[in-house]
């Protein structure tokens, strides 16, 4: 049944036929999930294998605006939850995608974000075997909010812990860091700044796999989302009671991205990435951590950013700047807001 | 206080109202250049102004600039100098 | 980035650094006894934290962090009355980011945001004319905040809205200037400062002259600085030169950008939009005479003071501070913000008590953020 | 860390240190999930069995009001996702939550809210192992979006599906029909109708779990959420190509209800449920069935309300009024609207 | 539920089902050769679905559906006014839900709201007046449509708004009345209706003696009845009764709610406010003489039409009916719905393409959901 | 078209507005009462109206809803008869 009009309305939420053909012309034909069953029923190989742990993770995806250069909110829930898996050492296996759509949003962007999801779930290897859609009122969301739940099998003997990493440990990064804060910034306009910065959303399933065969050792990995890398590697450092320090000039930062920092007075440190990671590794094993990341595309960036040092009275992260210097790289207080003083 | 930031003039967007894009770093913003408007609106592309609250509020004056580096270079040499002398007479204590 | 990598340089650095501490020697001071300098800007403060410049001079060099964060010398009735306007229906109120947290008696913008008020964050003042331009049916409001750096962009602003005639625009002014304060801590009779890093960007609008009163009546030496870390290490080196050489003059460090009589444009339009007011209230400093502007008669279409029949002229707007704080104490030098006794316990960024630790620009949050606060710890040795 | 103020700001979705206070003080002391860590690592002897298979499924639940007589958008939440997993077959195991919530939104409504997700996933003996937030600007969303995907197991053998369904079958479901629907209705306040009428929302894992073990044969079984019975029954019918006929005068529905839906003209049969759920089993089955479900408190109320037959020409689902004339339930078409004429 | 329940009866109705197939075979009507019986009111025509009644009657009793369903009879063209007057940025447009699919032009009621306009549900003009109290700075526009049931309520609100000299409240005034219709399909030739069913609910407002020139001018029983179905079988039974006898008489099979005159108050504040059109427009029906009501030039202040300059009396206003739809002729009679070649094809409820099968009252969409689409497998005996 | 459903009025709310509160079925709705007010307002306490849109639309005549039922009654007791004798017909031809 072809769908009447170009925009969701209430309809499209009540239950009824209206609901079934939205979902049906632009979830499930694209989707293809075994059956239209709201409940998938899953196995693998791999989560029978004795010491084989299943992972479980969620994220709201809110992304404003929803297309963005270098994605759109379907790309990023995709790879967002599939990171989330990864940096956990678990393969990722299946996706859920929850979609709350504001009344009046376009079909024709929900088919875009949709097909986005596709090609991004097959690069990486992931199946989206259920779903749900629910329609609000006008302003009552924003567009369309995905929540994507992800579920991996982490293979026996496989234990990425933040707590693991002890001092001495290789810090590295897969790339540039605070692309996509940027791109964001600037592609919701009130700023009014226009930069070629594109958003680093990737999946980064293969770059963890690589790494994780080539470095018995990883300790842990995370993506360093919300709150930047700062907010990562606060985190691990509280996890690993242990410090870290990072090297100002080892940063691998994109000029433009300097320039929106030096404009509106932010951080990169704090910048959000949603195809970044930082990994810590045996001082032993970074140099074939290094060669495993750069060996996929995603990781053609990879440096070694610091290392953990033994925890003391201070602070958990600091930065030695370009003269020698050290700063504390705390957590982020609240969001960051731009400033002119 | 007061963050400003260099940037260079590289279109005219609005002569009427006094606005210009400006470049900082390859990200591009509109920005009012009455204060650095002295003679012919379009003389000012390719200037270097300093930008603070979307505003030009300051040419940058390459002299001045060049003139500060050049010092600060020479300080910069003569460190290296006084480095490499203290260097050479650590290596030949450590030879003696 | 032109005109800023190069002012980064290490190398650079370190030879500044060695002549700073043959100079500290030479004139004797030590980290028992030291030098007191004072950067008046916000901006300096931050920029000597991001670099760990503080680390990097020797114990004989000690920064004194100035008033010049316009957020930090907010007073906090003034917030309220910020909260008051952008809480009216028709008002979308317009603010820098800086202002966000700031707390009020009651609450920060950002909450009056969350309870509902329309705010928005904007890059400059013009994206508020913008924004008041695009939306007709709505009062636009901008807070100007700031000091003579800022304040041409919101005369220029007000200057362009008038020739527009558009009527649903206006200005919440507390602008205020940078030489009265400083006159107020020189005439301090705890003051203990021997310099003076003068605010770069101010001069880029008021010059160089304004400050001759510190060297010629107070015979203390300032140097304008720029706000790159090579910038700041030269300034300090000058600054020390001339307590060295017994002089006290207003030098320029910063000539790339500061030119000797400042911007005529920038202060035309001052003078054609602001007047002085008879004095302002600073957080921490109290009131100080001729230190805050006012948009002229003239303007007062565009005065949301006259418009709302709120904020300085209203009567009364002194609010005490909250207890235990010792922001006054801190900003006048007197003390260091760990001796605060709220520091990092009443007081922290995540639940600021005072106006410093809100800003990045505070010497507070500074110092919490960036080594002050759990810095016992952080090693700091120049680079190779 | 006490939280300043009692709204959420756009500062506690910033992945900085004002979101971990919220999100530890809100969400991790109550849920107490194993870690602090974004991915739960999971494991049940019941997965491991041969012949098991992993069950899968999502809701966004945007429930308004968010609080409303009978319950919440948490227990709501907790129930709905638990309920598509029980009504699949599968044992209820572990849940994600991811909160969606607007600037503004009061903290201690969070919290009540948190609260009922505790309880009643106390109730239905699962986890909640993962959780999300994210905080949207005002009028981006309404107070707050929950997203619940749940993890079961589904015991070897056990193979509950609407294809399974054969005409004889006997449909029955476990309690009174729309009282959520018309809770909900009343506690919008649009229509200015006061009711005592209360949500029916209810975890229904125990019922499952009671009717699978009396009825090897239990064909299978669905919660009638939103478009009510009808939707679920025409979903049922059209799944396993039969015709399925109910009767008028067995449908259980409160007075109140009838009341609600003569004044706004709307039918009870679309009406939505949150803890009411129709089953299939064979004909001998029945009462074996009947007694397992008033064996549990969620199960007082059930009764047979009709019968699937060999599918026709005809529609699906046919309903033998009063009189014995015959009526089409169709498929809702849009969302039901209240109507005057 | 009192004064429902006890007229919901399945013994009762088996009686009366007796009674009239007795007398369909005494008058000698069949399957072939039908008694044919208009229920003009569309709640009727949802009862006899909602209930089977038509599968329980003998064949030789044909019910015909009556234009009685307003929503049914509503030009596109009206549909379109809405939709403008509710993309208003100011105004805040409130209807019954039953107008909310309805297709206009573009699009209906439901799509406009997810465009971005301000539409609102309620359940009685009384909540649009409420509206228009807590929104003193929004226009509050009520789509009053309906029969005669249904105007007093507008009238009364108006009235109310008068009182309270409420500004910002009107009412897009559609209200159309029942008689002329019928007579327009009795004046028609090809008109084969034996009798009708007469709507209770607007007879509970005007009494029975407006269809008095049904049976003398015409000389076919009506029989005015209630919403229950023994109501209905009942008065069915009266209507083959008066043929029987060869009478024609308006009777009142709804005399616990229905007054002889009507109600006094209802028709008073009808005639305050209102007055007939000259004439108006009815879907599938065409122009009808005095047969739509406007808002009397005292109340014009809380006319839409006259508020916003459009409706009725703003020129052009007839847009033509989709191609291909047959809801003339169904609604006078002349065709069953199944016979429409739209039917169920280009035609279907999540894709309307007249409005007959929009509202549940519609009798294609009653056809389709309860019955008449797929219905020939639908077994249908008297319950035992 | 007019969906109208019997309510009854348990409360006067607001004596100005002449509103009242009715109940369908232990729902409750305020409701205009101005069509049906002919005497003191208060005496239509307990009062069953027929109820449109929310306005109270007609009393209901309780003697002739009872009228109508005893009809309807009659008619249903009649054709138990007839089914009883057509059973006890039916059962004698069974039994011969
Ligand atoms: S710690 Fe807080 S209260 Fe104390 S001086 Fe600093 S800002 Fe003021
Ligand atoms: S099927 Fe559609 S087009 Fe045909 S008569 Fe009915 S409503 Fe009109
Ligand atoms: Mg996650
Ligand atoms: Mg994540
Ligand atoms: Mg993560
Ligand atoms: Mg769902
Ligand atoms: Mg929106
Ligand atoms: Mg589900
Ligand atoms: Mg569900
Ligand atoms: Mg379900
Ligand atoms: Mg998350
Ligand atoms: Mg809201």
């Amino acid at each position: 049944m072809a769908l009447r009009g170009d925009k969701v309305t209430l309809a499209h939420g009540g239950g009824g036929r209206a609901m079934r053909d939205l979902i049906e012309e632009v979830f499930t034909s694209v989707f293809e999930p075994e059956s239209m069953e709201d409940q998938a029923r899953l196995m693998s190989g791999a989560l029978t294998e004795p010491g084989a742990r299943l992972a479980l993770t969620t994220d709201s995806f809110v992304v404003d605006p929803v297309e963005f250069p270098g994605g759109d909110i379907g790309k990023i829930a995709i790879c967002g939850t599939v990171n989330d898996l990864a940096v956990g050492g678990a393969t990722p296996l299946w996706l859920s995608a929850a979609f709350i759509i504001e009344e009046g949003t376009e079909i024709a962007l929900l088919k875009r974000i949709v097909a986005t999801m596709k090609v991004e779930a097959e690069k990486a290897g992931v199946k989206i075997v259920t779903g749900d859609t629910k329609v609000v009122g006008r302003g009552s969301a924003d567009k369309v909010f995905v929540t994507t739940t992800g579920v991996g099998v982490i293979p026996p003997g496989r234990d990425l812990r933040a707590e693991a990493v002890q001092p001495g440990d290789v810090a590295i990064v897969n790339g540039v860091l605070g692309d996509h804060g940027a791109a964001i910034l600037a592609a919701r306009g009130d700023m009014a700044l226009s930069t070629d910065i594109q958003s680093d959303c990737a999946g980064l399933g293969h770059l963890m796999a690589a790494v994780a065969a080539a470095c018995p050792g990883l300790r842990c990995a995370r993506d360093a989302t919300r709150g930047g890398l700062a907010s990562a590697l606060n985190e691990i450092a509280e996890s690993a009671d242990v410090a870290v320090e990072i090297e100002e000039t080892a940063l691998p930062l994109r000029t433009e991205v300097k320039g929106m920092c030096e404009i509106l007075g932010l951080d990169p440190l704090y910048l959000a990435n949603e195809g970044t990671l930082v990994l810590f590794v045996p001082e032993e094993e970074a140099e074939a951590a290094l060669a495993a990341m750069r060996s996929v595309p995603e990781g053609q960036g990879a440096v070694v950013i610091g290392r953990a040092k033994p925890k003391g009275q201070g602070p958990l992260v600091t930065m030695r700047t370009l003269f020698g210097g050290a700063r504390i790289v705390d957590m982020l207080v609240g969001e960051q807001l731009p400033r002119i003083c | 206080m007061c963050l400003g930031i260099p940037g260079q003039i590289i279109e005219i967007t609005d002569e009427a109202r006094l606005m210009a894009l400006a470049d900082v770093s390859g990200v591009r913003r509109e920005v009012n250049i009455a204060p650095v408007l002295t003679g012919e609106i379009h003389d000012l592309i390719g200037a270097w102004v300093l930008i603070h609250v979307g505003f030009a509020m300051a040419l940058i004056d390459e002299d001045e600039a060049a003139a500060t580096l050049e010092a600060l270079k020479g300080l910069g040499e003569a460190q290296e100098t006084l480095e490499a002398m203290a260097e050479g007479a650590k290596a030949l204590e450590a030879r003696a | 980035m032109k005109y800023a990598e190069e002012f980064r340089d290490p190398k650079a650095a370190k030879a500044l650094l060695a002549k700073i501490a043959e100079i500290t020697d030479e004139i004797g001071a030590t980290a028992e006894k030291p030098v007191y300098i004072m950067e008046i800007c916000g901006g300096h403060t931050h920029a000597i934290f991001r670099y760990g410049l503080d680390k990097l001079t020797p114990g004989g060099v000690e920064f004194i962090h100035g008033p010049g964060c316009p957020v930090c010398v907010l007073p906090m009735a003034r917030v309220d009355e910020c909260v008051e306007i952008a809480e009216r229906p028709e008002v979308i109120f317009t603010t820098f980011g800086d202002a966000m947290r700031v707390p009020g008696q009651k609450k920060s913008l950002l909450q009056a945001k969350a309870d509902g008020a329309d705010i928005r964050m904007v890059y400059s003042p013009l994206d508020a004319l913008e924004l008041a331009r695009r939306n007709p049916d709505r009062e636009v409001v901008f807070f100007g905040l700031g000091f003579e750096t800022t304040t041409p962009s919101t005369a220029l602003s007000i200057q362009q809205a008038a020739r527009e005639d558009l009527t649903n625009f206006s200005v919440f002014c507390n602008h205020i200037t940078v030489p009265p304060p400083i006159k107020a801590l020189l005439d301090d009779p705890h003051m203990m400062l021997d310099g003076f890093v003068g605010p770069g960007h101010v001069s880029m609008v008021i010059g160089t002259h304004p400050y001759d009163f510190i060297a010629e009546d107070y015979g203390k030496p300032i140097v304008v600085a720029g706000f790159e870390p090579l910038d700041l290490l030269q300034s300090v080196l000058m600054v020390l030169e001339q307590i060295r050489d017994g002089r006290a003059e207003v030098e320029n460090q910063y000539a790339r950008v500061v030119p000797e009589h400042g911007n005529p444009v920038s202060l035309a339009a001052i003078e054609d939009v602001y007047e002085m007011r008879p004095s302002f209230e600073w957080r921490g400093l109290g009131e100080i005479d001729k230190s805050g502007l006012r948009i002229r008669d003239k303007y007062s279409a565009f005065d949301a003071e006259e418009k709302f029949g709120i904020g300085y002229a209203a009567g009364e707007r002194s609010v005490e501070e909250p207890e235990g704080c010792a922001c006054g104490q801190v900003m006048t030098g007197r003390l260091k913000p760990t001796g605060c006794p709220q520091f990092g316990k009443g007081c922290t960024p995540e639940m600021p008590l005072g106006a410093l630790m809100v800003s990045s620009e505070g010497a507070c949050a500074a110092y919490y953020q960036y080594g002050g606060a759990r810095s016992s710890e952080v090693a700091s040795e120049p680079a190779e």
